[in-house]
């Protein structure tokens, strides 16, 4: 029912930039994921959409109308906190109830909204606590219950699952999913740090990094065509490995030569100046397999391994070459004695990044 | 807090006792002048109350009887000391541990009790532990019996008298409903007024705040006495005059500072989480005024009415100037100090008795506020 | 009984008209004059919060206004002239105060006052409140402390010429002295310079219980998990008290400095019953209270030179607010 | 109010209240009256009220206030005072009468007092003041007044020590060198009052200056007329000082100093007496311990004067004025009530009242003692009001009291003492 | 350096009991990691440990030595509270000193400390800023940093990670590692909701729930072998699926007939008196495999997929037999248009799970 349109948008706490240069248009419906690393000022970005931060330049337009200047209260928004902001003095249900007393709906109404979502969030047995008698997973879920029980236009969550367990978990973030699923016309915007949340919620995620957007894409243009070396590392986890080369072939498929620890081959294309320069090329762990034939690309002795149960990390030590100096693959299985063994790696061409200064080459 | 594992016992002890200290070093001049409500001004100003509850050793005098039985050539005049009417008065119930006696108001006790005193002139004297006395006298005794000083113990005397007459005396019924109607009000409508203030100045924003904050600040200094003579002035010329009406609005005004200051002051502590999150549930600042800020502010709503409240209790001068001079509207402040405490003032016993009558209410009123200054009252609503 | 139902009446028409002021105001104000409709919605909402603060303010600011701001501009201006109101004087009252020996001492005196009772107050309030906020009399305790706050000036005055009488049978102090064989009894309050201390004595005995209650309130506020952090850091209550839970309630400590400063300078019961201000204790209040309703020109020139002792502490306050607004 | 005594009964002069309530209606009518009698005096004052509004038919509200000084002021100020206002300080008064506040009494009151109060003219003189135009004119009615030259003393420990009445002041000094010779104390002296500590001291100040000058200097002295450092007045802080020497003050000057002046006089009945002499006005007997009966337990003596010199036999007074401040019919005719000569004789009968009036029956004080003490009223060859009542309120309620007590403690010598008044009051008349 | 023995310990918040029955033997040098859903009690649990709530019966003993009235200064532990705990009068820098200062450590020695801390965990910027002016996730590092810089015998740590970014999670979870490895005499117990930090790194999982210990083991023991269906279903993200039959032959292996639904072959042994028991059969998404032999076991009508990038999970409509009404299957590689398809699962029978009453049938 709203979409939201954010241009030129900054944010200085005195001297200090904190935002810059934000550019977004937001339709109708979708539900935007932020991601970034902690500092980089997702919350205040959300806290400005929200009006409780001045925008200190630059416009955020709701439905066409500038609102840069309209209190939050008439933004028609709801929004869950990242430090919960409870009620003190009111019970689970009351803080519940709140914004739809205030909104005059009648009793049956606000009821028949609270106990919905006491149950879709597993409080029921709770409604009549006070904040300080509940776990940290519980007020969370309260936080989040009080934005669940109001209908609004944007819905603004700020890490909103980031204290509960993977069961609950799971089971919230699908109950967002259908939340809009049922109300395709509201608009989300949804901050969170996990990869997971992100890449099934999201219809489009906003990477942050360094006071500005980084790339803004669907999840999976996301991760399958970071636009840079950050977007690379920051979607995924473990991150994707960046190796240092040369490139040494160039056309509809790019070579190169990982400086003696290998040869990688791209399906990314490359320009005919670009025979020589230096390059990163990046391999998520996930998509490295053992053993390649001619696509050869990374051998190197395995030093660390972690059984996760249905895949194993190894971490492997290189004396060059890559970037973070070690490299991680994730193989299917159990691999646990492989420490100290040599391995060698390979990918699909299709699967290999190549950045040149930090940018992909398929954005060019 | 209190769920701490190994809290040291002796660190415990400690606490108990230097509390209990500070308690006792508190409570010993109130205790005095509890005890002093229970004496009478003559006691007040003769003996320590520390002493009060304890026999004191008295001086006081008497005359023997004038009948006298002749013995040989000497005349004998018996009898109990504490008969005579002026040793009544010092010893109204006698007393059986006469300590000593004389017949100079110099040197009251000369001889120990039961020691015979040879007086001089073949007169002699003896008085005993219990009062009795034999006095001999070669002559026949005149109109006036012998004079005879004695110390003796005297047991403690307390009284209820200053209470009857402090809670008896006309009118006192009447001052003490005046004074409800005139606290109560002043009370609780300064605070609605200051909290709204308070907030404003808290947690909107708006060109000229701190500057406001200022002047609250410097006119908390400012002395009644100043605004007195113009304020009544005023009261008169728009016909509230001197009345209930008047006082309620004078004691708003005076206490204003104070109540803002305090709650401004408090408010500004609240998490801005919790005020934020409300204004995105689509309160309205008057909405969030009255469910959030309000029921959070409570400690301070309470010590700030348990102060107002005792201002405007102990008041003399408001209650004075701003009400009516005739008993209808006395409040007990004015009723003790003009009606009383008679016209020099002074009288301790009523004094003391006065001030421990209206030192309950307020006691009672701290006691349900202490209440309110509750633990945690923010706790578990923000990270 | 009538008064009382009066009584009640102002209570409910009070209260009522307070509450229906605000809710009406507010709401005349979102609904007619600044509706949030039409093409102005916008502007018309800016406007109605640019207005609403002096909603809210406005009755407290009237009250002050009439009833504080005025006498004191009035005060103001008759401290300019003497003690005929007709006969203009210009800043002489000033120039003359600041000449005149008492004024001096009384002044000097104040300073005292002004440093030492809030600092003896607050910290005795602070010691309590901290001493017996775990304590299962706690609540007993405090009361007691509290006692003093509940009795008049005079009554306290009287309380105390019991402890301070120069005759052993009624004076406490006297009393021990002479139990301890010290002699001839001394008057306390006839002690050239420290007999200004024995007075405060009594004005930190009364106000320790404000302190108390207000700076056992912020204590309780004090969010436990940083105390239990502490605890955990190792610190002893030595340390959690100095350095966790003091520099928190840092701010309700100026409060209750800047209130009980703002006592002293208004208190003159004390030095008033107590030695009518002879054997050097006068202070400023009670100078004043010497000229107040004869020479109302120098009454009010005090009023005036008290009020500007109290500029720091207004200061600090300012800053203290603005530090909170970021 | 229930009349004290039935109409007709006793030696009361009953035809003037006749003659009073004659000529007098005023039926409905309300009339307010505020003054400094609060408690017992509040009762005594309500029973003459009673007489007045049985006479007329008229209503009298009279409220007694401790702060009765401040309270007028404001009052006055804000222009809701009541109709008469009791003045138990001329000076208060004299302000007010300067800034318009009170009206004045009419010739014939003035010519009134001067017939038919004992020394008349000064009492007419003394509720004289200018008025705002600058005029003089009698502003008030004195009615009720204290004697303040008095000495009280415990006949009983005189008569055993073997003490006399002193007749002059020379003896009075005599007397005060033999007690301390025969190892008593010779005097209870105590300033000690809150606020108004110090004016005790005062008191003694103005009975020597009656003693040791021509009256005429002593109105000088109070109107500032000769400075208040004036040699004459040092003598006489001097002659004040004799009597505080140590031994000659129980527990010392010092402790005089702070001493209540109402917990003073219990030292001369303690045994073994604390002191022999204790001077204080007419009301003190009301701080004596309770049983104590005056002319038994406690009897007085006029504060001596001196024989050489021909000074008389002056009299240190207080007493009270009576002043409109909102005026009405009704409030004159109250003023008129109290020219009866019941209006004195209905409080006389009481206690604690005495009257200059002359017509006023003497008979009917309760005891002779009281009777004695009116005579020292009516005998005065000079009588003098409370010189520190007649100055300026910041010197004779202030400056002055609080000098005193500083000369009283010994911290400072009589030219110092004098001397730092005269500044003062030098500085106000600029 | 330190051991932790619990004996039976229970909490009561006045009558409701929190926690019961807590029995544990914490070794010298472990990493144990306390997991459960939200509200069960690990925060409380690990208070008790702290110190910070009375133990209401039951004992604790670190090293032998019952702890139960031991002050919480005097146990030697340090930890990361859920809410940060942050002193918000002092800068991030004091924040971190505090603890050293107070245990009287040199100058040179405090700072070394605080600066070491700061580098490992990207604080070095806001080191002089106060709390209030830090993101969540700065705030949290702080609080991990103040636990770091000392050198306690028992580090506790509730959810340390929970507001931190995927690559700065990475990060400081090695970093934890890390720090475990230099000094394998600490003892440290660990809140998290966070699987992969559970199975990473853990040297035994403490499953909480229902008010006690629902199974204890190391990592892969839990993931492998479940002691019972709660345990089977909290470990492993998304959860494993369990699916209603009636056991149609027992011995070495147990054969279930799924209601019509399939036929599950498991290695677990059962009983002879298992025969036509209903019970539940428990799949991990990740171990289904498309399309199976003889050991067939499940198929289904695809009802949403989510696509992971590496990964793509399927959910299966069923018409009964699964206990969730849903079946999740997490397969390799992208299967974007398999919604609507029917698809045939398969599974090792290794990885197949047998629960009768809610207990596995290995753990009889
Ligand atoms: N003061 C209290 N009074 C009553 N119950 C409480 C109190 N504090 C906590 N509880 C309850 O105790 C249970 C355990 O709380 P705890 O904080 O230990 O949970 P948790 O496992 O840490 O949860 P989370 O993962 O959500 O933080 C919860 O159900 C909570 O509601
Ligand atoms: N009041 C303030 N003054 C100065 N800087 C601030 C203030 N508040 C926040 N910041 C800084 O602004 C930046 C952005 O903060 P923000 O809370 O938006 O981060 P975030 O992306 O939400 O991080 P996280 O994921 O850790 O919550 C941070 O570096 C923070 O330190
Ligand atoms: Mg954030
Ligand atoms: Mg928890």
């Amino acid at each position: 029912m709203a979409s939201l349109k954010l241009t030129d948008v900054e944010k200085a706490y005195g001297p200090v930039k904190v935002l810059e240069d934000i550019n977004l248009d937001i339709e109708t419906g979708e539900l935007i994921v932020f991601v970034g690393p902690s500092g980089c000022g997702k919350s205040t970005l959300l806290r400005m959409i929200a009006g409780l931060e001045k925008i200190t330049g630059g416009t955020l337009e709701i439905d066409g109308a500038k609102v840069n200047d309209v209190p939050p209260s008439q933004r028609g928004i709801a929004m869950v906190f990242q430090s919960y902001a409870l009620y003190p003095h009111m019970t689970v249900a009351e803080n519940m109830a709140f914004a739809l007393k205030i909104a005059k709906k009648s009793k049956d109404e606000i009821e028949a909204a609270v106990k919905n979502a006491a149950r879709i969030l597993q409080l029921e047995p709770y409604l009549d606590r006070l904040p300080k008698a509940l776990s940290g997973g519980q007020r969370q879920r309260v936080a989040i219950g009080r934005a669940i029980v109001r209908d609004p236009k944007v819905y603004l969550f700020d890490e909103p699952l980031s204290n509960l367990d993977a069961a609950l978990r799971v089971a919230t973030r699908i109950e967002i999913a259908q939340l809009k699923e049922a109300m395709p016309d509201s608009t989300m915007i949804y901050v969170t740090h996990d990869q997971v949340e992100a890449m099934t919620l999201a219809s489009r995620i906003v990477v942050l990094a360094g006071g500005g957007i980084s790339q803004v894409g669907s999840p999976l243009e996301l991760y399958e065509r970071p636009e840079n070396e950050f977007v690379a590392q920051f979607i995924g986890s473990p991150s994707m490995n960046l190796m240092e080369g040369t490139v040494t072939e160039t056309g509809e498929r790019t070579v190169v030569d990982l400086d003696g620890q290998g040869i990688a081959v791209s399906h990314y294309p490359s320009l005919p100046e670009d025979m020589g320069a230096r390059v990163r090329v990046g391999v998520r762990p996930e998509d490295f397999v053992e053993a390649g034939g001619e696509d050869f690309i990374f051998s190197g002795k395995v030093n660390i391994t972690e059984a996760l149960g249905e895949v194993t990390l190894l971490y492997f030590e290189t004396d060059a070459g890559a970037v973070d100096e070690t490299v991680i693959a994730k193989l299917p299985g159990t691999h646990r004695d492989r420490r100290g063994q040599t391995v060698t790696l390979g990918a699909d061409p299709s699967k290999v990044h190549v950045f040149k200064d930090g940018k992909s080459l398929l954005y060019r | 807090m209190d769920n701490i594992a190994g809290q040291k016992s002796s660190l415990t002890w400690a606490t108990h006792i230097s509390v209990f200290i500070l308690v006792m070093l508190w409570l010993i001049p109130t205790v005095g002048l509890l005890v002093s409500s229970f004496r009478d001004r003559d006691q007040i100003s003769a003996s320590g109350w520390w002493e009060a509850p304890f026999a004191v050793e008295l001086t006081a005098r008497g005359r023997a009887a004038t009948e006298a039985t002749p013995d040989g050539d000497l005349y004998v005049v018996t009898g109990n000391i504490f008969d005579d009417e002026e040793a009544q008065s010092y010893f109204p119930k006698g007393s059986d541990d006469v300590v000593a006696f004389g017949t100079s108001g110099r040197n009251p006790t000369e001889h120990p009790a039961g020691q015979t005193a040879d007086l001089g002139d073949g007169q002699s004297l003896v008085v005993n532990a219990d009062g009795s006395y034999e006095f001999r006298t070669p002559e026949k005794p005149g109109s006036r019996g012998q004079r005879i000083y004695f110390a003796a113990e005297s047991p403690p005397k307390f009284t209820l008298a200053n209470y009857n007459q402090v809670l008896n005396s006309d009118g006192m019924g009447r001052a003490f409903l005046n004074t409800f109607t005139v606290t109560i009000p002043s009370t609780i409508i300064p605070i609605l007024i200051a909290a709204f203030a308070a907030y404003a100045l808290a947690w909107m924003d708006f060109p000229g705040r701190g500057l406001l904050i200022a002047l609250v600040v410097g006119l908390l200094v400012v002395p009644l006495q100043l605004a007195l003579v113009p304020m009544l002035g005023l009261h008169n010329r728009i016909g509230i005059g001197q009345s209930f009406m008047g006082i309620w609005m004078a004691h708003t005004a005076f206490g204003m500072p104070l109540a803002v200051y305090l709650l401004r002051n408090y408010m500004a502590g609240l998490p801005r989480d919790i005020i934020e999150s409300a204004k995105v549930d689509g309160a309205t600042d008057f909405e969030l005024f009255l469910k959030i800020i309000l029921p959070l502010s409570l400690p301070a709503l309470a010590a700030f009415s348990i102060f107002q409240f005792l201002w405007t209790w102990n008041d003399l001068l408001v209650a004075k100037v701003f009400l009516p001079s005739d008993d209808a509207s006395k409040v007990m402040t004015v009723k003790i100090a003009d009606d009383l405490l008679g016209s020099r003032g002074g009288d301790w016993g009523i004094l003391a008795t006065a001030a421990f009558v209206s030192i309950a209410v307020p006691l009672v009123v701290f006691f349900s506020m202490q209440r309110f200054l509750v633990r945690g009252l923010l706790a578990g609503s923000v990270k | 009984m009538p008064v009382i139902l009066q009584g009640l009446l102002t209570i409910l028409i009070g209260v009522g008209g307070c509450i229906g002021y605000f809710f009406l105001s507010n709401m005349v104000l979102d609904k007619v004059i600044f509706p949030a409709r039409g093409e102005n919605a916008g502007r018309n909402i800016n406007r109605a919060n640019a207005v609403r603060p002096w909603l809210f303010l406005f009755p407290a600011l009237f009250l002050l206004s009439l009833y504080l701001v005025y006498p004191v501009i009035g005060s103001f201006l008759r401290s300019l002239y003497g003690r005929n109101p007709d006969e203009f004087v210009g800043l002489g009252n000033y120039i003359s105060l600041f000449g005149s020996d008492d004024f001096q001492q009384a002044f000097f005196n104040n300073i005292l006052w002004a440093i030492f009772v809030p600092a003896a107050s607050t910290f005795m309030g602070l010691l309590v409140a901290q001493l017996t906020d775990k304590l299962s009399w706690g609540n007993f305790a405090k009361s007691m402390i509290f006692m003093p706050m509940a009795i008049s000036f005079v009554g306290a005055s009287l309380i105390w010429k019991f402890v301070y009488a120069n005759d052993a049978d009624i004076g406490l102090i006297n009393a021990v002295r002479a139990a301890m064989g010290f002699g001839d009894p001394v008057d306390v309050v006839q002690i050239p310079f420290w007999n200004n201390f024995f007075l405060m004595v009594i004005l930190i005995w009364i106000q320790t219980g404000f302190a108390m209650v207000i700076l056992s309130a912020a204590l309780r506020g004090i969010p436990e998990e940083t105390i239990e952090a502490a605890i955990l850091d190792g610190a002893n209550p030595w340390q959690l008290f100095f350095k966790i839970k003091v520099p928190q309630i840092m701010p309700t400590i100026i409060v209750v400095w800047t209130t009980i400063t703002i006592t002293v300078l208004k208190v003159f019961d004390i030095v008033y019953t107590m030695t009518g201000g002879n054997f050097g204790t006068e202070i400023l209040p009670s100078y004043m209270m010497d000229f107040m309703f004869r020479d109302d020109g120098r009454a009010t020139a005090i009023a005036l030179v008290i009020m500007i002792v109290v500029f720091p502490v207004m200061y600090s306050n300012i800053r203290q607010a603005r530090k909170e607004m970021r | 109010q229930d009349l004290k005594y039935p109409v007709g009964e006793g030696d009361f002069n009953w035809d003037s209240y006749q003659a009073y309530a004659d000529a007098h209606d005023y039926s409905g009518e309300t009339i307010s009256i505020t003054g400094p009698w609060t408690g017992a005096d509040n009762e005594l004052f309500s029973s003459v009220i009673a007489y007045f509004e049985a006479a007329t038919g008229a209503t009298v509200n009279y409220s007694g206030s401790e702060s009765f000084e401040n309270d007028i002021v404001v009052s006055t100020q804000a222009n809701s005072a009541p109709n008469i206002a009791v003045f138990p300080q001329p000076g208060l008064l004299a302000d007010l009468a300067a800034r318009g506040k009170v009206t004045p009494l009419s010739d014939e009151t003035a010519a009134w007092i001067t017939e038919n109060y004992a020394a008349g003219q000064s009492w007419a003189d003394l509720a004289s003041f200018a008025g705002e135009d600058g005029e003089t004119k009698l502003y008030a009615f004195p009615y009720k007044i204290d004697v303040k030259s008095l000495v009280w003393y415990s006949p009983e420990q005189f008569e055993e020590a073997g003490y006399d009445v002193p007749e002059t002041y020379e003896d009075l000094k005599a007397l005060t060198e033999q007690i301390e010779a025969d190892g008593g104390t010779p005097w209870c002296i105590g300033l000690g009052s809150g606020a108004a500590t110090g004016w005790p001291a005062t008191d003694w100040i103005e009975d020597i200056m009656l003693r040791t000058v021509e009256p005429a200097v002593y109105d000088e002295w109070t109107t500032h007329g000769i400075p208040f450092n004036d040699e004459r007045v040092v003598n006489a802080i001097n002659e004040f000082g004799y009597f505080l020497q140590d031994g000659r003050v129980n527990a010392g000057r010092e402790a005089a100093a702070n001493t209540d002046f109402r917990d003073s006089p219990a030292g001369l009945f303690s045994f073994p007496p604390e002191c022999y002499l204790h001077k204080q006005a007419t009301f003190i007997p009301t701080f004596f311990p309770e049983g104590t009966v005056v002319g038994e337990d406690a009897d007085f003596f006029y504060f001596p004067a001196p024989a050489e010199g021909d000074l008389g036999k002056p009299v240190l007074g207080g007493g009270t004025m009576f002043a409109v401040t909102a005026d009405s019919e009704a409030t004159q005719g109250f003023l008129q009530f109290l020219q009866t000569p019941l209006a004195h004789e209905i409080w006389m009968s009481q206690s604690g009242f005495l009257s200059p009036l002359k017509s006023a029956n003497a008979d009917v004080f309760p005891s002779d003692s009281q009777r004695n003490m009116n005579n020292i009223l009516t005998n005065a060859t000079t009588f003098r009001f409370d010189g520190s009542d007649l100055m300026p309120g910041e010197i004779g309620a202030g400056a002055f009291w609080s000098e005193m007590v500083a000369f009283t403690t010994g911290s400072q010598d009589a030219q110092t003492t004098a001397d730092n008044v005269e500044a003062r009051w030098a500085e106000m008349g600029k």
